[in-house]
């Protein structure tokens, strides 16, 4: 790619930049939230149209006016959102591409597409509707198209952002396989440890604008970073140690099932103190998200208590939840799903969450664009203006809003999910500090996350969730990666591992004895219930 | 030379005013190649049109009253619906609700008339006919919330469905039905006008019904209401997200019923304003307002201030081209929802450009690059 | 009263008057399938209906009305992708807007021929007789329902093929596989290759263009005969709600019309009925027109309700229905 | 007359005074009108008012291109539009406006109030003034009774004693209730046997339905004839591809069913037009004087002012001896000497040597519920059907 340059409206996302892919490499592209990555890439793949530049393709200039072009070069690209018809099987989402796949559909298509998953390698039934597949299905399944239409270069935007540890592995051997055979591969990525460990080269990004090329074994993180965000910054996550308060928010007994009706969190114990970050780790689907949900009352609670500073909010709506200070950030897969309006202005989105306090009939709109322009200069979120529609943003610094606003609340408990989920280091960092920040000021924090390094770090405590129920609270400090990933699989459980302490109660517990009766009356008349169904059955 | 097509970041005033001149020139001097096949010479017609014939016109204070009498109830339910399209709710349920809510407000002129004076039946009229229609659209509402049901479509049939039970009522001739004129052997709707009629206050020889006021005091309120207050801003967000809505704590199937019902409560209102001021009911009473309304309240991008301008301009270009066509015997009034359809067509056209632009693609050396 | 031949008339009257609201329907399927939802129903089958009727008089052949009402559709479907596809405008705005100008060309083409003889259809044999009932040998003389159901003319069993093939074409075939991807996700299937603007293009063409031919056959039931109410009267409004009913299932359409038939036939036969079976069905004859006129709307009504409330598994609504693609968007 | 000048023809100016009086005024002389549907219909209700309105003019000198203003497709009872047509017509200088449809009645007579300067003259309805506003309305109910007559005579050919009749609506209208029991009276009088099924479509125009009507009266209730009254020629059409019989309404229905149709009731509405363009333009802009010239606030005309008839015979259809069988029986109507709904009905035999004797006796007017309406001998009762208070069937009418 030679001086390619893009604009939108008054955004320049890309100013030319240049990029060489080598035969049976791959490269890593580098930079922050909004530098023009996905641009860039979405023009090799015939999404974009470069304003200007060219694009050579084994030295001859080509032009790329559509994804078909794309597809007949050999470019292949794994969106960061991706592109698969939900109502569709693995297999007719291959075949819609196929070329020449004759006019009647073939009743076999099924097995021709088995067979050629089993020649790359890969563990995908094609007779599965994308809708009932996991995050890590769906990827894979995008780089089986890629590979099935024949791409000789294959792109990846963000492929790990939602992947577990384990997956992340396997798609790393994936990738390197297809590098020894010969592809070339573009892997866009956040996290520095997988540039380093993956990657040949590295292209940076920096506002839009080429930096530079390096081979990843002459650099490091530090380097890399510098590049990047333009000067020095410090790579260490801190962990101020702060004076807990009493518990702010206990969890007893908590029972949730998840929308297809299975429990998705069981009977579990567990408290947040104001001044501590809990970690919360455990790979995907082990409750994290119906766990936060019911906490921000959007996800009704099966049984059990949530006791907030003696006050049991089970039952209550969102909105009074988030009147006693409980907010919730949480970043969904697709960051726009929840918490931001797309079309509305980022003053529009500040105001959310607090515009029902103003006084009077009207909403106060001055308050929120100073909020913006806050959140704006604290975060470095780029944008032409507080005016501007969040839909227009790049994903992180969507999230940067998002996170600004429910820092801006003044929450005494914060419950974030993934955070950082697709942010880039320098904007990780303030997110961080930010939480950092909050703790130190008597806030509790319930921080879900993925990076297990990040959890080592950041975190006071860790809790590990595996399939709904919780295998032990450890301390951070005294913890290691390997321990955390044994209980994350369930293959150790620690939540009894002091006889003298019910798991999960706090000492000096906020819980009334009458909750406590109620609580038990509460569960007995459910399992007295399940009984009687149980018998009706028979 | 290949095109491609990228966003406009912002378009000037100015450039859009002007883009949109030219559509609706290019639809006229379309209309004007038809008119000059049939022999019309398209410029008196145009003319003819867009002064709806007032000039040289010793009643033209008359025209310009009947002008408003269209002008009122299309503004009016173009506005009750961009209430509900703001919030991505398409209530194409127009036609029906105005119907019911001229029914009910017709229902309260019969029953009150008589024994009230005339303010208070007017302004119970207003109520009844909002409740009616807000009603007849909240039901669709709660549909939408509780199981999803389809409002494009639902609203759509129940136009049907009430303009049938109009026709019913029209046609229907029994001891009950106090709605036809007792005295007429042949069924007839009875007027009111006796009991209660909105008055008008005299300019000269015009006369300035108040609820040509009203209709712009609520235009004023509704633009208030979405633009700066809290349920504005609701509403704003539902139609945006509805994901959104409910995680700021938001009560969305409050929101859209409260939305829903307040829109089909204004078009009620517009039907009360309609059946006061004619003093008689009809099974044609919408006139399709119902449907024009849509039309303008998309076209004005749901801005309350720009409805009034565009639904001045639709009226204008439907009363004009019946009072056109009067003169032109050759013209058949068929020739005037042509002309709207290619006005709009081009309109929309032309909006595409306010938004879009085209640029050229630089070729990227030899074409055949990509096989 | 001749009891079975009321019944007879009764099935046989349901398939006269109700296989425009198949053809609209399988044809708003097409386009709905390509993602967009075109509420011009109405004003595309009134332009087909009136194009075809006069070409196909004045050309004395069945086979030209066919042609001419498909392609006056499809010019229809034309204009509605260049608006929606190319120019990204609202689709619903612009399908209201098409009955609206829809239906000012058919009166005014019809109006504007009052100069000439308007052409009744008993004047033209070639289309008389390409109209005339072929009764299919064998199942037409079925009792009860063979004269109902299989002694029609070629326009009604020219519109039970193309439900079927449309079916075939939709479920069985690669571009019916792509149509239906880019109905679903427009995105997914323009990164594979597929190109969305041409296969919507196509689609909304040839589905207006069937509409069309819906138009061309009420007008050819009416034998031409013009007024000033219009042949389509309310199909094409119907023929939206049944898409529904259909579940977007052109095979399924054939049976929504025969119920939507079912019922709207009533207003006809409703009191033949009566009288021919007055302990059972007397009811029928004090039920008040306006009831039976307003019956096909509220039915469709009830079933919408109805299916939204089972919210069953596979609807076939496209997830992209109503939103217009751009590729940059995002 | 194509190629006319187009200007606008309203024009604030007065004309020039000095000029021939009585021409000048006649050039200035403008004739509005209110059209429920388009002015460019080619069948039906509004096309036979147009083409009454047009012809009338042209034989007084005026000329329709130029001195006719009409507003078309104004709903049946819409107010405000009915009134924002007539201000358009009053805006247009016309000297006298026609509104044909009864649903504009109301609307009328309040224009005419307000505007004492003009003329209204409105058809099918019951309300005027002593001044300028009238109303006309027509005896078609004797035109029907000779299309019956022309039914029966072809029931009696056929054997088939079965009419069927396709009717905008029933009993609620006298309009429509008098035309059918015209209809079935004409028809006993040649067939005493004769029944006729009666269909109500509940709308005056709705084509489909007319179609679908006309054959479920064929097949179902084997109806051999098939009358009718509504705008199209639609169930004409459906009894010549059924291959039986029709009486046409509105216009003459022949080239539309030319295997089908018999005859059918006609209105002559010109004759109405003439009359009154002519008593307007003799009022010389006093419109208060109209009702006067025009002998009262309802004008009421039926065959003996030829202001209905029947549609030339179709020979190639019609039973033998039916054109003489008609003009007996319109020569006693004509004359004044027996009308319709009376306590007399006629007799009408046609011989086997083509003569047609036509006998009248003294017999009860019944309905078909068994009530006598008119006792044998009695007088004629055809104000019922102009007061609009006729509500009932005659014997021999079932509703289908
Ligand atoms: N379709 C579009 N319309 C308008 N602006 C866009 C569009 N796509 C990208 N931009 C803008 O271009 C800039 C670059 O965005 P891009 O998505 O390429 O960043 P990125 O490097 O991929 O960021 P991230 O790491 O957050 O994904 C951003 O400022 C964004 O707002
Ligand atoms: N927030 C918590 N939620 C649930 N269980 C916890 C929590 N904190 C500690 N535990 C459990 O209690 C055990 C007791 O450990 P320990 O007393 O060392 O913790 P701590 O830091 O003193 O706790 P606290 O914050 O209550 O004083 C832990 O190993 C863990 O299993
Ligand atoms: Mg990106
Ligand atoms: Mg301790």
């Amino acid at each position: 790619m030679r001086g390619i340059t893009k604009t939108f409206g008054s955004v320049t996302a890309n100013h030319n930049v240049h990029l060489d892919l080598r035969q049976g490499e791959i490269l890593a592209l580098l930079g922050e939230n909004g530098s023009g990555k996905t641009t860039l890439m979405n023009m090799l793949s015939g999404i974009y149209q470069p304003d200007a530049g060219e694009i050579l393709v084994e030295g001859k200039p080509v032009s790329i006016n559509s994804p078909e072009d794309a597809k007949k070069l050999g470019i292949g690209m794994v969106h960061q959102h991706f592109k698969l018809v939900d109502v569709f099987t693995a297999a007719d989402n291959i075949w819609m591409g196929k070329e020449k796949a004759g006019f009647t559909l073939k009743k076999d298509r099924c097995r021709e597409i088995q067979d050629m998953v089993g020649r790359f390698g890969f563990a995908l039934d094609p007779g599965k509707k994308v809708c009932n597949m996991a995050v890590s299905e769906k990827q894979t399944l995008e780089i089986i198209k890629v590979l099935y239409y024949g791409a000789k270069v294959i792109i990846l935007d963000e492929p790990t952002a939602v992947l577990t540890v384990q997956e992340i592995e396997k798609l790393f051997a994936v990738l390197r396989r297809m590098r020894d055979e010969g592809h070339s591969i573009i892997i866009i990525t956040h996290k520095l440890n997988e540039v380093m460990e993956l990657s040949d080269r590295v292209a940076i990004l920096r506002k839009g604008e080429y930096i530079t090329t390096v081979d990843t074994a002459q650099t490091n993180e530090q380097e890399l970073t510098e590049w990047m965000v333009g000067r020095k910054i410090d790579l260490n996550i801190q962990r101020p140690v702060v004076e807990k308060t009493r518990p702010l928010l206990e969890i007893r007994d908590l029972t949730i099932r998840s929308d297809e009706g299975a429990v998705a969190i069981d009977h579990v114990n567990f408290y947040i103190r104001g001044g501590e970050i809990l970690g919360v780790a455990g790979i995907a689907g082990c409750g994290q998200k119906e766990l936060c949900e019911a906490i921000a009352g959007l996800r009704p609670v099966q049984s059990g208590l949530m006791i907030h500073k003696g006050d049991n909010i089970v039952g209550l709506s969102p909105k009074a939840i988030l009147e006693k200070g409980i907010s919730m950030s949480f970043i969904p897969e697709d960051r726009l799903g929840m918490g931001l309006a797309p079309s509305l202005s980022i003053t529009d989105n500040m105001i959310l969450k607090n515009y029902a306090l103003a006084k009077g009939p009207f909403v106060d709109r001055k308050g929120g664009r100073a909020d913006a322009e806050h959140v704006i200069q604290e975060l470095e979120v780029v944008t032409p203006s507080t005016e501007t529609p969040v839909r227009r943003l790049s994903g992180g610094n969507v999230q940067k809003v998002l996170l600004g606003r429910e820092i801006k609340a003044g929450p005494n408990v914060i419950v974030t999910a993934y955070p950082v989920r697709g942010l880039d280091i320098n904007s990780s960092y303030a997110i961080y500090h930010i939480l950092n920040q909050q703790k130190q000021s008597g806030v509790g924090i319930l921080f879900v996350g993925e990076d297990l390094d990040v959890m080592l770090a950041l975190c006071d405590k860790i809790m590990v969730l595996c399939h709904g129920k919780v295998m032990g609270v450890v301390h951070a400090h005294k913890t290691t990666k390997e321990e955390l990933g044994l209980m994350m699989t369930g293959a150790l459980d620690l939540s009894n591992r002091y006889e003298d302490k019910p798991a999960g109660y706090a000492k000096d517990t906020n819980i009334t004895p009458q909750e406590l009766a109620q609580l038990e009356r509460q569960n007995r008349e459910q399992t007295e219930a399940e009984q009687a169904v149980e018998q009706e059955e028979k | 030379m290949r095109f491609h097509v990228v966003k406009r970041d912002g378009c000037p005033l100015w450039k859009k005013l002007g883009l949109y001149v030219l559509a609706v020139l290019a639809a006229l001097i379309l209309g004007g190649v038809v008119l000059l096949a049939l022999g019309v010479d398209p410029l008196a017609y145009y003319s003819r049109m867009f002064t709806m014939g007032m000039v040289g016109n010793k009643i033209a204070y008359k025209t310009f009253e009947n002008y408003l009498k269209v002008f009122v109830p299309l503004a009016l339910t173009s506005v009750a619906l961009s209430l509900a399209f703001k919030m991505r709710f398409w209530n194409i349920g127009g036609e029906g609700q105005f119907i019911l809510g001229a029914v009910a407000a017709a229902t309260v002129a019969f029953k009150l008339g008589p024994v009230l004076p005339s303010a208070a039946t007017l302004l119970l009229m207003c109520l009844a006919g909002m409740l009616a229609a807000g009603v007849y659209g909240a039901i669709v509402a709660v549909l939408k919330v509780k199981f999803g049901t389809n409002e494009t479509l639902m609203t759509l049939m129940l136009n049907y469905v009430a303009l049938y039970f109009v026709t019913f009522l029209g046609e229907t001739q029994a001891d009950w039905n106090f709605y036809l004129d007792k005295s007429s052997a042949r069924p007839m709707f009875a007027t009111f006008s006796q009991y209660a009629a909105f008055p008008r206050i005299p300019l000269g020889k015009f006369g300035l019904n108040v609820c040509v006021i009203f209709t712009f005091v609520i235009g004023i309120l509704v633009f208030v209401y979405l633009k700066y207050t809290k349920h504005g801003y609701e509403i704003a967000v539902v139609g945006d997200s509805v994901g959104t809505a409910r995680y700021a704590g938001m009560k969305v199937d409050r929101i859209v019923l409260r939305t829903v019902f307040l829109s089909a409560c204004l078009i009620g209102l517009a039907a009360a304003f309609k059946v006061g001021t004619a003093g008689v009911l009809a099974t044609s009473i919408t006139d399709d307002v119902g449907w024009t309304g849509i039309i303008v309240a998309w076209l004005s991008q749901m801005n309350t201030a720009v409805i009034f301008v565009v639904s001045a301009l639709i009226g204008m270009l439907r009363y004009g081209s019946t009072v056109a066509a009067a003169t032109f015997a050759r013209v058949d009034s068929s020739f005037a929802n042509m002309l709207q359809g290619a006005i709009l067509f081009l309109v929309l056209a032309a909006d595409f450009c306010t938004r879009f632009k085209v640029v050229p693609v630089k070729k990227g050396g030899n074409d055949n690059g990509n096989g | 009263m001749d009891k079975l031949g009321v019944v007879t008339s009764f099935v046989h009257n349901i398939v006269v008057y109700n296989i425009p609201l198949l053809y609209g329907t399988v044809g708003e399927i097409m386009v709905e399938k390509s993602g967009s939802l075109n509420l011009g129903v109405e004003g595309i089958m009134a332009v087909g209906a009136i194009f075809g009727y006069i070409i196909g008089c004045y050309t004395n052949s069945l086979l030209i009305g066919i042609l001419t009402a498909f392609l006056a559709g499809a010019l229809c479907g034309l204009l509605f992708a260049a608006l929606t596809v190319s120019l990204q405008a609202n689709q619903n705005i612009t399908g209201l807007t098409l009955t609206t100008f829809g239906l000012g060309v058919y009166f005014f083409v019809g109006n504007g021929l009052k100069a000439v003889r308007w052409p009744a259809m008993n004047d033209y044999s070639g289309i008389k007789n390409g109209f005339a009932n072929l009764p299919i040998p064998g199942l037409s003389k079925l009792p009860l329902i063979g004269e109902g159901l299989f002694d029609h003319n070629l326009l009604v069993y020219l519109g039970v093929v193309i439900a079927i093939v449309a079916w075939w074409y939709l479920n069985r075939t690669t571009p019916g596989l792509r149509l239906r991807a880019v109905g679903e996700n427009p995105g997914a299937a323009d990164s594979v290759g597929v190109n969305v603007k041409r296969f919507q293009y196509i689609h909304i063409c040839i589905g207006c263009g069937i509409m069309g031919l819906g138009g061309y056959y009420m007008g050819l039931n009416m034998s031409g005969s013009f007024s000033s109410s219009c042949w389509i009267n309310g199909y094409g409004w119907i023929a939206v709600a049944l898409v529904i009913f259909a579940n977007w299932n052109p095979a399924l359409a054939i049976l929504g019309t025969f119920v939507f038939g079912f019922f709207s036939t009533l207003r006809v036969s409703g009191s033949s009925l009566a009288a021919a079976f007055p302990a059972a069905l007397g009811w029928l004859a004090k039920v008040p027109t306006q009831l039976y006129q307003a019956l096909p709307f509220l039915i469709t009504a009830v079933v919408l309700v109805a299916t939204s409330v089972r919210k069953r598994e596979g609807s076939g609504c496209p997830a992209a229905l109503g939103l217009n693609y751009f590729r940059e968007e995002r | 007359a194509c190629g006319g000048n187009s200007t606008p023809a309203a024009s604030g100016s007065t004309g020039s005074a000095s000029s021939e009086a009585g021409s000048a005024a006649n050039a200035d002389f403008k004739v509005g009108a209110i059209y429920i549907n388009s002015k460019n219909d080619t069948a039906g209700y509004t096309y036979a008012h147009h083409n009454g309105i047009t012809k009338a003019m042209e034989e007084l000198g005026l000329d329709p291109d130029s001195q006719l203003v009409i507003v078309d497709e104004v709903h049946d009872n819409n107010y405000d539009g009915i009134a924002s047509a007539v201000d358009t017509l009053v805006a247009a200088d016309c000297n006298i406006i026609f509104g044909i449809s009864f649903g504009y009645m109301q609307a009328m007579a309040d224009k005419a109030q307000e505007y004492p300067d003009v003329i209204f003259s409105h058809a099918t309805g019951y309300m005027s003034n002593d001044t300028n506003f009238n109303n006309y309305f027509g005896r078609i109910y004797q035109a029907r009774y000779l299309a019956g007559v022309a039914a029966g005579l072809k029931s009696l050919e056929t054997g088939n004693n079965n009419l069927g009749y396709v009717s905008a609506f029933g009993t609620e209208y006298a309009e429509t209730c008098s035309g059918i029991n015209g209809f079935t009276l004409g028809a006993q009088a040649v067939n005493p046997n004769a029944k006729v099924y009666v269909k109500e479509l509940g709308d005056w125009a709705d084509e489909v339905n007319e179609s679908a009507f006309a054959k479920e009266l064929i097949q179902n209730y084997n109806c051999g004839v098939i009358s009718q009254h509504c705008d199209s020629a639609q169930p004409q059409i459906a009894a010549q591809d059924a291959g039986v019989f029709g009486c046409g309404y509105n216009s003459d229905m022949t080239a539309d069913a030319p295997k089908a149709h018999l005859t059918a009731a006609i209105w002559n509405w010109n004759v109405y037009y003439h009359t009154a363009i002519q008593a307007a333009m003799d009022c010389n802009g006093d419109a208060s004087q109209f009702v006067t010239k025009m002998g009262g606030g309802a004008y009421y005309g039926g065959l003996a002012q030829d202001f209905v008839d029947v549609s030339p015979l179709n020979q190639d259809t019609v039973a033998p001896g039916t054109d003489a069988a008609i003009e007996a029986v319109k020569a006693k109507i004509v004359s004044g000497e027996w009308d319709v709904f009376s306590g007399v009905k006629l007799h009408v035999n046609v011989n086997t040597d083509g003569t047609v004797s036509v006998d009248q006796a003294d017999e009860a007017l019944v309905d078909n519920a068994g009530n006598e309406i008119v006792a044998a001998g009695g007088p004629s009762v055809e104000d019922s059907v102009i007061t609009g208070s006729m509500n009932y069937f005659v014997a021999g009418v079932e509703e289908a």
